[in-house]
């Protein structure tokens, strides 16, 4: 199909869809009046039965545990997905096809970086620990801390970035994540209760420690994210790195 | 096992695979191509091994299982609940022993990545597993969403070439998109009821049929209908499997593409049960009308491609149109005949993929006319062909001919018989394409085939091309697939239980008492046994025109002109090929058409 | 509140929803196709959004509230968080077949793309 | 207060139009990643700090970034590709 005639079509045919949902809009309850009753009963009961005062990470990691497993396979699908698309058919670079063709930075940026790394990372760990209890939580700490190895691919240091973005332990780590929140679930089942129930005490509202299960997941989930933004970046780089390092 | 056990084990078709990709993936890079298939069949033997366990439990009481422990709170609903009940018990069986023949199928044979394939193979089963078992709304998206995710990964396995790429890219935008429509009219139905458990969300919506509500029903149909490749939402099929190894598409076709009608049809029976209360004429006439144009358009497409995959895959879109029909007409006799056609059709078509399978691995090609005459010593691959052929034609011993017996008893029930004569044409159609087929390569006759551009995509086989041998563990899978449709005819005791089960499933005043309370009140009264002979005569006749379709084709030489009916329909059909541009920019535009006449449609007829 | 504003939520969403599918009809490069599926995956956001707010309400957060008071709906937030991760995600994936079919075919052109045409 | 909101949807909504009209790649991913930050935005606004957060750091940092290595990716393929061609 022509192109100008594809886009007119589908000035038609989407402007009707766009009138529709528009249509359907008028009887939704006007902005700002959310009338539950699924959120007010959960925002209710979760902080009493779960001393949790985070009640989106409540809900994601214990009231609605199920669809966050899911999530992690998909990221994990994701990823492994990633990995096999872009896996190398053969090794292709040879000493002739050396290019690099970054531009360099100034010494104060490449400076910068180190310090920068360092707060990335004590950061990622602050949010991560505090899920529960504050916004946070295993998933944004796990973009947060893949994010920090990448400073060092920015500053130049390559060899260091590809040491830590290409062990093989990073493969480990990300399955384990995953595998381990169908752990923790599975152990409730071997305790006799429903999969994914609590089985930790709840410890005092407030504390670091508190909410069972729900720091746990949240960990694993950490880990996974962690891993499997760092392997699909690199599994994007990899090429490029090869073509600037020396190969061994 | 008492049934209370058997329910502890609700979670683990899901958990068990999932799992099991986890340590394969983890591990991947220390073992070995075998280790990771014998891992890969045993995750997915233990998976069925489980669900028939489910199976069997909810074959003497149904229940309900909430992760977390989180019962509802008088109406409203916390958790997340898993329905076990004999119709999505049995779709978990036949998820996992789909998976656990074509991975059986695939030992050390199709190209696996580096061990990538086998981990992805049981996230797809697991996913599938979910996708069945779940009553919550969101949840099912999220099923959905893994199931895609793997799909489009297994989908690009063979990057050697670009069509692989191509096609699996096509196919992940238009079924991502198929799930922001979903989630858009999952979120509508939670801003009015508030609720994300389906049984939750059919009590408060009532009989409610507003423009709000109609979108919302066009939005999760049209959803479904993408995965389900309803014309026109049916584009990316054929080049998803076209390029996909043979053992994915076994799954794609299998079930996969069911599962959205399955979705729809649970939507249809839980969600909006008293929505179309009073204007059932017209969702049938909607529902009709799309199944009978998924019928003709798929049926045709399916005669006049020669690439083996892409012929199967537009006979899958157009026994997916029979299902709709299914769907359309409605009530419990109608789903029963959608459960009992999608099992047959499942094996059937499964077993047509693994012998598609076996051609190109041994005769290195998957093009009608690369293929020709090589197959003369193929004589079993042949054999179960040519009972897939008549299979798809729902002839007399097959289940496919027991689904539509069901079907046209439904159907002159509403008063459109007349529905029959679409499925004895898509019947007809698809069973000549796969005899011409047959006729062509096992046996060598008439002239050479016809061919197209498309017949040469992913024409570089998946297999190794040193060992051409076949194995028993190759021709295994594909007898059982050809075998159960058969055996399941003979030992008719199961479609009793399956029928009432399907009665049950379809009548909401049964479902939400067992959502809400755990228990099942008496169930609407079991359907009684549907006289077949309707449906025999019907299978035979689409037989014998399939037969004759297909001579037009293959003897076309030897035959006056106005009579090469098969030849005529091979080369005809221009405009439909068109539509297959292989572009996703189109492909988005016909589903945005697709979307907003079905949404206009129901504005206007509904309300 | 006048009366536009009670629907201005969902309409940013359907018009974002109409964009992107705009974006990927007229598309003539693979990565832009990637770019605006995210585009049209953020309508869902706004939308969730819209339908959990609730004026005067705070964030569900109970750490420095009491127990009690009245917050937005923290169910919708929930689900956009996972949503987030999911469009990460399938985005990597989309991008990746891209770099493989230009790797294969030297194009990032969906008109040149036509091996799968009839 | 409110206004303050609907102003805001309203920059995402034109935002949003203007990162699908961008025809350029790269100023695309400039864009997406101004876009990423505006919808962070909204979220703080509307009371969802935990979405808010994980939307600043995938819509605009992981999102852009996973963008700009896949286009340097294809950008490398396509300049040793012409280098090899050069040197033949």
């Amino acid at each position: 199909m022509r192109e100008t005639l594809r886009v007119r079509l589908f000035f038609v045919f989407g402007g009707i869809f766009f009138l529709l949902f528009c249509s359907a809009a008028r009887n939704l309850p006007p902005w700002g009046s959310y009338r539950g009753p699924y959120g007010d009963v959960i925002a209710r009961v979760s902080v009493y039965e779960r001393h949790a005062t985070d009640v989106v990470n409540a809900i994601n990691y214990d009231y609605r545990a199920m669809d966050t497993l899911g999530e992690e396979f998909i990221l994990f699908t994701a990823v492994l997905g990633v990995l096999m698309l872009l896996r190398r058919e053969q090794v292709k670079v040879n000493e002739g096809e050396k290019i690099d063709d970054r531009i360099r930075l100034s010494l104060t940026a490449r400076a910068s970086a180190m310090p920068a790394l360092l707060v990335t990372v004590v950061f990622g760990f602050y949010i991560g620990l505090h899920g529960q209890l504050t916004p946070g939580g295993g998933f944004q700490a796990g973009v947060i801390l893949a994010s920090a190895p990448f400073l060092l691919y920015v500053c130049e240091n390559t060899e260091s970035f590809r040491r830590v973005t290409s062990h093989r332990a990073l493969e480990v780590i990300e399955a384990a994540g995953a595998g381990g929140y169908a752990v923790i679930g599975l152990a409730a089942l071997a305790l006799g209760v429903p999969f994914l129930t609590n089985f930790l005490p709840l410890g005092t509202t407030g504390d670091v420690f508190s909410s069972g299960t729900i720091a746990l997941i949240s960990a694993c989930v950490g880990f996974e994210v962690t891993a499997a933004f760092l392997l699909a970046g690199y599994a994007y780089l990899q090429e490029i790195i090869a073509g600037e390092t020396p190969e061994e | 096992m008492t049934a209370n056990q058997a329910f502890s084990l609700t979670p683990l078709p899901v958990v068990v695979p999932m799992a099991g990709a986890a340590v394969m993936a983890g591990l991947r890079k220390w073992l070995s191509r075998a280790t990771v298939d014998s891992l890969g069949i045993l995750f997915s033997a233990i998976t069925l091994a489980v669900s028939i366990c489910l199976l069997s439990g909810a074959v003497h009481a149904p229940m309900v299982y909430w992760f977390g422990n989180w019962h509802p709170r008088g109406s409203v609903i916390l958790g997340i609940g898993f329905v076990v009940d004999p119709v999505s018990a049995g779709l978990t069986v036949l998820a996992s022993s789909l998976t656990l023949l074509s991975l059986v199928f695939s030992w050390r044979l199709v190209e696996s990545g580096s061990n990538h394939f086998q981990p992805l193979m049981l996230i797809f089963l697991a996913a599938m597993c979910g996708f069945s078992l779940t009553v919550d709304i969101f949840n099912l998206f999220v099923f959905f969403e893994l199931m895609s995710t793997a799909a489009f990964a297994l989908c690009g396995l063979k990057t050697a070439e670009p069509a692989p790429l191509q096609g699996s890219f096509n196919f992940a935008v238009t079924n991502t998109i198929a799930a922001f429509l979903i989630l858009t009219g999952i979120a509508l139905l939670y801003a009015v009821t508030g609720a994300l458990n389906m049984a939750q969300i059919g009590l408060s919506l009532g009989g409610r049929h507003d423009s709000l509500v109609l979108f919302a029903f066009t939005l999760l149909t049209c959803g479904f209908f993408i995965k389900a490749a309803i014309v026109p939402f049916h584009l990316w099929l054929p080049d998803a499997h076209a390029v996909a190894p043979t053992s994915v598409c076994v799954l794609f076709s299998g079930l996969m593409v069911e599962l959205g009608l399955v979705a729809v049809a649970r939507l249809r029976f839980l969600v909006f049960a008293q929505t179309f209360l009073s204007h059932e004429p017209q969702l049938r006439a909607v529902l009709f009308g799309l199944g009978t144009l998924t019928i003709v358009i798929g049926g045709l497409m399916c005669y006049g491609e020669h690439h083996l995959k892409r012929m199967l895959a537009y006979s899958t879109i157009c026994h997916s149109g029979i299902m709709l029909l299914a769907i359309g007409a409605g009530g419990a006799i109608g789903f029963s005949a959608l459960m009992i056609y999608l099992v047959a059709h499942a094996f059937i078509k499964g077993g047509l993929f693994l012998g598609s399978g076996i051609l190109l691995h041994r005769l290195r090609g998957i093009g009608e006319k690369t293929l020709f005459g090589k197959g003369r010593s193929l004589r079993w691959t042949g054999l179960l062909w040519f009972l897939g052929a008549a299979g798809l034609a729902a002839a007399p011993p097959f289940l496919t001919m027991t689904g539509e017996a069901n079907l046209f008893h439904q159907a002159s029930d509403v008063g459109s018989s007349w529905i029959s004569w679409a499925c004895l044409l898509g019947g007809s159609l698809t069973c000549a394409a796969v005899l011409r087929v047959g006729m062509h390569t096992f046996f060598g006759w008439g002239t050479e085939p016809i061919t197209d551009e498309a017949a040469s995509i992913g024409e570089l086989p998946e297999t190794d091309a040193g060992d051409r041998r076949i194995f028993w563990y190759q021709y295994l899978p594909t007898a059982i697939c050809m075998a159960v449709p058969l055996a399941l005819v003979l030992r008719p005791g199961w479609l009793r239980v399956a029928s009432e089960a399907c009665a049950r499933f379809a009548s909401q005043a049964y479902m939400l008492p067992l959502v809400y309370k755990g228990m099942a009140s008496s169930g609407p009264a079991p359907v009684l046994s549907v006289a077949t002979a309707d449906a025999m005569w019907h299978g035979t006749v689409a037989l014998v025109l399939a037969v004759l379709l297909a001579c037009s084709s293959v003897f076309r030489s030897r035959i006056r002109r106005p009579l090469r009916l098969g030849a005529f329909l091979e080369r005809r059909l221009t405009p439909l090929r068109a539509m297959q541009s292989g572009h996703p920019g189109d492909y988005v535009l016909w589903l945005t058409i697709g979307v907003a006449t079905i949404g206009l449609a129901n504005v206007l007829l509904f309300s | 509140m006048p009366h536009v504003l009670h629907l201005l939520p969902y309409l940013v969403a359907a018009w974002l929803f109409f964009c992107g599918l705009y974006g990927l009809v007229s598309s003539r490069h693979l990565v832009h196709s990637v770019i605006c599926l995210a585009i049209l995956q953020s309508s869902t956001y706004i939308l969730l959004l819209g339908i959990g707010y609730r004026v005067g309400g705070v964030a569900p957060i109970f750490a420095d509230i009491a127990p009690g008071t009245v917050t937005v709906d923290p169910v919708v937030q929930a689900l956009m968080l996972t949503d987030v991760v999911v469009e990460a995600v399938v985005v990597a994936l989309l991008l990746a077949m891209v770099v493989k079919a230009h790797e294969k075919s030297g194009t990032v052109s969906p008109d040149e793309l036509r091996t799968l045409r009839g | 207060m409110i206004w303050v909101g609907a102003g805001l949807l309203i920059l995402v909504a034109v935002t949003g139009f203007g990162v699908v009209r961008t025809r350029d790649v790269t100023g695309q991913v400039i864009a997406i990643s101004f876009y990423g930050v505006l919808m962070s935005l909204v979220f703080f606004f509307f009371q969802a700090p935990d979405v808010a957060l994980s939307q600043i750091t995938v819509g605009a940092v992981a999102l852009p970034l996973m963008i700009m290595l896949a286009i340097s990716r294809m950008k490398y393929r396509t300049v040793r590709m012409r280098k090899r061609e050069r040197d033949a």
